[in-house]
């Protein structure tokens, strides 16, 4: 197992390393020729207005916060789910049990409108 | 030193140094980024540890959720103390005092104990099933009991941070 | 071991005994092997990633009626070349605020997280990367890297609409990976393990007989994921201007676009092995190395169905997309899992016949009672149809019987 | 291979790190970050247990622990986030100690 990770280790290094490198070389290929007018920052041509940090809307963090949740349980899901050819019906009705708390979370959300974008 | 000693040690140099700059660095937003670097380094020392389903979960659940609705929450609150007042309590020099003693404490209770040094053999394929888990955590007898207790936990987070966080219409009208 | 047959295998041992006979220790070697298979891989998908450019170009100029790229090479197959070269001299924009770390880091993040899913990924029998036993959770968590270079562009750029861009394809990916995640029990189950190979090699039968509504549900959901039409809203240009990479310039936006070409060709992999079998197929067990071929034909045709839906379907609106997946594709997840758990579980495995029968049975009245249900949601609230005044049509007999009342 | 005690003195480093945030930050959403350190020092810890002195018993306490933390952590962070925002919409602040609607 240790081998497995170390060879996906050295992939994962290796394939932050080649982009890198790519952007190294052609930042040494392109020309440098700032200035303030190019360098300002992007907003349709008009002036910039204000700081870029705005506000959010709560909603963002509704979808996070379900999601969250939702990811978790799934996540715990999944031992079960490999020993489901050896687990006997008891398993499969804890599943149902499960699924069951979960997406009355999900109604409440629902209901209560928190899925809506607007 | 062995190559596996040697990755250990980069991982938990990156996982302290970062968790370093994550509760002192002034802006929130860097905080979260560094904690995101310091958890991706605890999955590392999970992978190490052979705990193969652990590492994935701490990055799925860690990074790829909790990190995720820290930055949100970071920018949905942020016109609030960024970049100006002081991010810290006039505690700071005593609490590194206290926090220090603690860990001296810890060292010296752990230096007294006699597994200290134990090493262990990799795992044989058997305790790497991750199925065996999931057997322990069905099983009647087992672990059947906390696992549904996770989800009535779940639930009630996501219906008291709804009820908490989300706007209530008929009272902004 | 047959070089005909079965050359990678071939290759390697080759290599290994080379190295070894050299006198290096066998830690050594392999980690060398490692190294090389990983830069291989690497460089490889990232070279075949300019042909795809050109590919869905020119498959996509044919939907739309156009030529597509004709002008670099026999039929324009050159011009991505070409663009690369361009790209590589053109000049980095670093606009004023902008974060140095986070701004650099996420064009990199945005194309490692998806080459990372490749190291996973079974080719063939004989030729695969890292076999560890939680790949489908791997494959998972690595999107949240994904995620989290897209958050990293929208910071870093100091730019409003950059920062709206990137939560907006934040919310997105991260709302459809829950029904992508409910919906990976399946294959876990039937296979009865996490890790790619076991799960290719279950696959006798493909998963998409036993679980097609599963298989429809992840194939829209790594749609989303990809961000691709019809769930392109990341950029949408016109609300968004161009979404989180907007202040990128050069070879960073190049790499932004690398990253998402990339990342549909990842996706049609990743479906192609889970639920079409993978490398199985007639006649693999003797001549392993026609089970890259099986894979690669597959992966193209999953590959050359998102492309039509891309070039065909409208862009979803941001509520309808959000309505989508809360409302429809999770519940609909959620159902499915369970009743295939407990069907599955209520016939022996022996009787293959029955099982299969009954599995595609129930996932038929699954997919009809979802249906029957949004069809009499939708007659109690009509959609409000927003009706202006026609406008003149350069060619009026394309119009539908109905539209033509209508203007009358 | 590693003895058990460098994963221990990597947890008790994480944990105080955590503990530092958690007592000097101001703003509420780094306490919370601190204290996620801390869960993670304690996961570090069981797992490490789990592994070098359990792991041959078949004894798998250590690991259903994990997961509860896991949970824990998840809800924590949910919880304690959208407190956060709803304290921030009513009173324009992240500092914890100015939230005191509860003080009676």
């Amino acid at each position: 197992m240790l081998n497995e990770w170390l060879y996906l280790g050295i992939f994962l290094i290796i394939a932050l390393a080649i982009p890198a490198a790519a952007l190294l070389i052609a930042g040494m290929l392109s020309p440098k020729k700032p200035n303030p007018i190019k360098d300002s920052t992007y907003e349709c041509g008009m002036e910039t207005v204000g700081v870029s940090w705005v506000q959010f809307k709560v909603q963002y963090y509704i979808y996070g916060l379900i999601f969250l949740v939702f990811d978790v349980e799934i996540v715990l899901l999944y031992p079960w789910a490999v020993a489901y050819n050896k687990v006997a019906l008891f398993g499969v009705i804890e599943l149902i049990l499960f699924v069951a708390i979960l997406a009355s979370g999900l109604l409440y959300a629902w209901r209560k409108g928190a899925l809506e974008w607007v | 030193m062995t190559g596996m000693q040697l990755i250990f040690l980069i991982a938990a140099a990156v996982v302290v140094s970062s968790a370093f700059m994550s509760v002192t660095s002034r802006r929130m937003i860097h905080a979260a980024l560094w904690f995101v670097l310091a958890l991706l380094g605890v999955a590392v020392i999970y992978a190490l540890l052979e705990v193969s389903f652990f590492a994935v979960v701490q990055v799925l659940v860690y990074v790829g959720a909790i990190a995720i609705l820290i930055i949100f929450a970071t920018m949905l609150t942020r016109r609030a103390l960024e970049d100006h007042g002081k991010q810290f309590n006039r505690a700071t020099l005593m609490t590194l005092v206290i926090v220090s003693v603690i860990f001296a404490g810890l060292v010296f209770s752990l230096r007294s104990w006699p597994q200290l040094q134990s090493m262990t053999a990799p795992l044989s394929a058997d305790q790497l099933d991750v199925g065996v888990l999931g057997l322990a955590l069905t099983a009647p007898d087992g672990f059947a009991l906390p696992f549904e207790v996770t989800s009535i936990l779940l639930l009630a987070a996501l219906i008291g941070s709804i009820y908490v966080a989300y706007e209530r219409k008929e009272k902004k009208k | 071991m047959n070089f005909i047959y079965d050359p990678v295998p071939w290759v390697i041992n080759w290599l290994t005994q080379l190295l070894l006979s050299w006198g290096l220790s066998e830690n050594f070697v392999t980690t060398l092997l490692y190294l090389i298979g990983a830069v291989l891989i690497c460089l490889g998908a990232m070279l075949f990633t300019t042909m795809l450019i050109w590919a869905e170009r020119k498959i996509g100029g044919r939907f739309q009626d156009r030529l597509g790229p004709n002008r670099v090479g026999p039929w324009g197959i050159f011009q991505s070349i070409a663009d690369m070269l361009k790209i590589f001299t053109k000049e980095y924009i670093n606009p004023v605020g902008i974060d140095k770390i986070p701004f650099n880091l996420a064009p990199v993040l945005a194309v490692a997280a998806v080459l990372a899913v490749w190291a996973v990924i079974p080719f063939s029998q004989t030729v695969f990367g890292s076999n560890i036993n939680v790949g489908i959770l791997y494959i998972i968590a690595i999107g949240g890297l994904g995620e989290m270079a897209i958050i990293l562009a929208g910071f870093g750029s100091n730019n409003k609409y950059a920062l709206l861009g990137a939560f907006r394809a934040v919310a997105q990916l991260i709302s459809y990976e829950v029904p992508m995640v409910i919906v990976l029990l399946i294959p876990v189950m039937f296979s009865g393990s996490m890790g790619l190979n076991e799960i290719v090699q279950a696959q006798t039968i493909p998963f998409i007989v036993y679980a097609p509504v599963a298989c429809i549900i992840f194939f829209i959901c790594s749609i989303a994921e990809n961000g691709r039409a019809p769930f392109d809203l990341l950029e949408a240009d016109s609300e968004l201007v161009a979404g989180y990479n907007i202040e990128y310039s050069g070879l960073k936006f190049g790499m932004f676009f690398v990253a998402d070409f990339l990342h549909a060709f990842t996706s049609a992999i990743v479906f192609t092995t889970i639920f079409l079998g993978g490398w199985q197929g007639p006649g693999v067990e003797q001549i392993p190395v026609l089970g890259g071929a099986y894979m690669l034909i597959k992966t193209l045709l999953v590959y050359f169905l998102m492309l039509a839906i891309r070039f065909t379907v409208p862009r979803f609106r941001i509520d309808q997309m959000m309505a989508l997946n809360w409302k429809i594709l999770t519940p609909l997840a959620l159902v499915t899992v369970v009743v295939t758990a407990l069907v599955d579980k209520a016939i022996p495995h022996e009787m293959t016949v029955i099982r299969i029968g009954a599995l595609l049975v129930v996932n038929l009245i699954i997919w009809l009672l979802a249906d029957r249900m949004i069809t009499i949601y939708r007659k109690r609230n009509p959609v409000q149809v927003v009706t202006g005044k026609l406008r003149p049509l350069a060619r009026p007999e394309f119009l539908s019987v109905a539209e033509k009342e209508t203007a009358q | 291979m590693i003895p058990l005690y460098w994963y221990l003195l990597l947890a008790a480093l994480l944990f105080c790190i955590g503990l530092f945030g958690v007592i000097t930050r101001k703003n509420a959403v780094g306490i919370l970050i601190s204290i996620e350190l801390m869960l993670n020092a304690a996961n570090i810890n069981l797992l490490a247990f789990w592994r070098y002195l359990y792991s041959d018993t078949g004894d798998l306490r250590g690991q259903v622990f994990v997961i509860i933390i896991f949970v824990v952590a998840a809800a924590e962070a949910a919880v304690g986030l959208a407190m956060i925002i709803s304290a921030y919409r009513q009173k324009q602040t992240v500092v914890a100690n100015e939230i005191d609607s509860m003080k009676g």
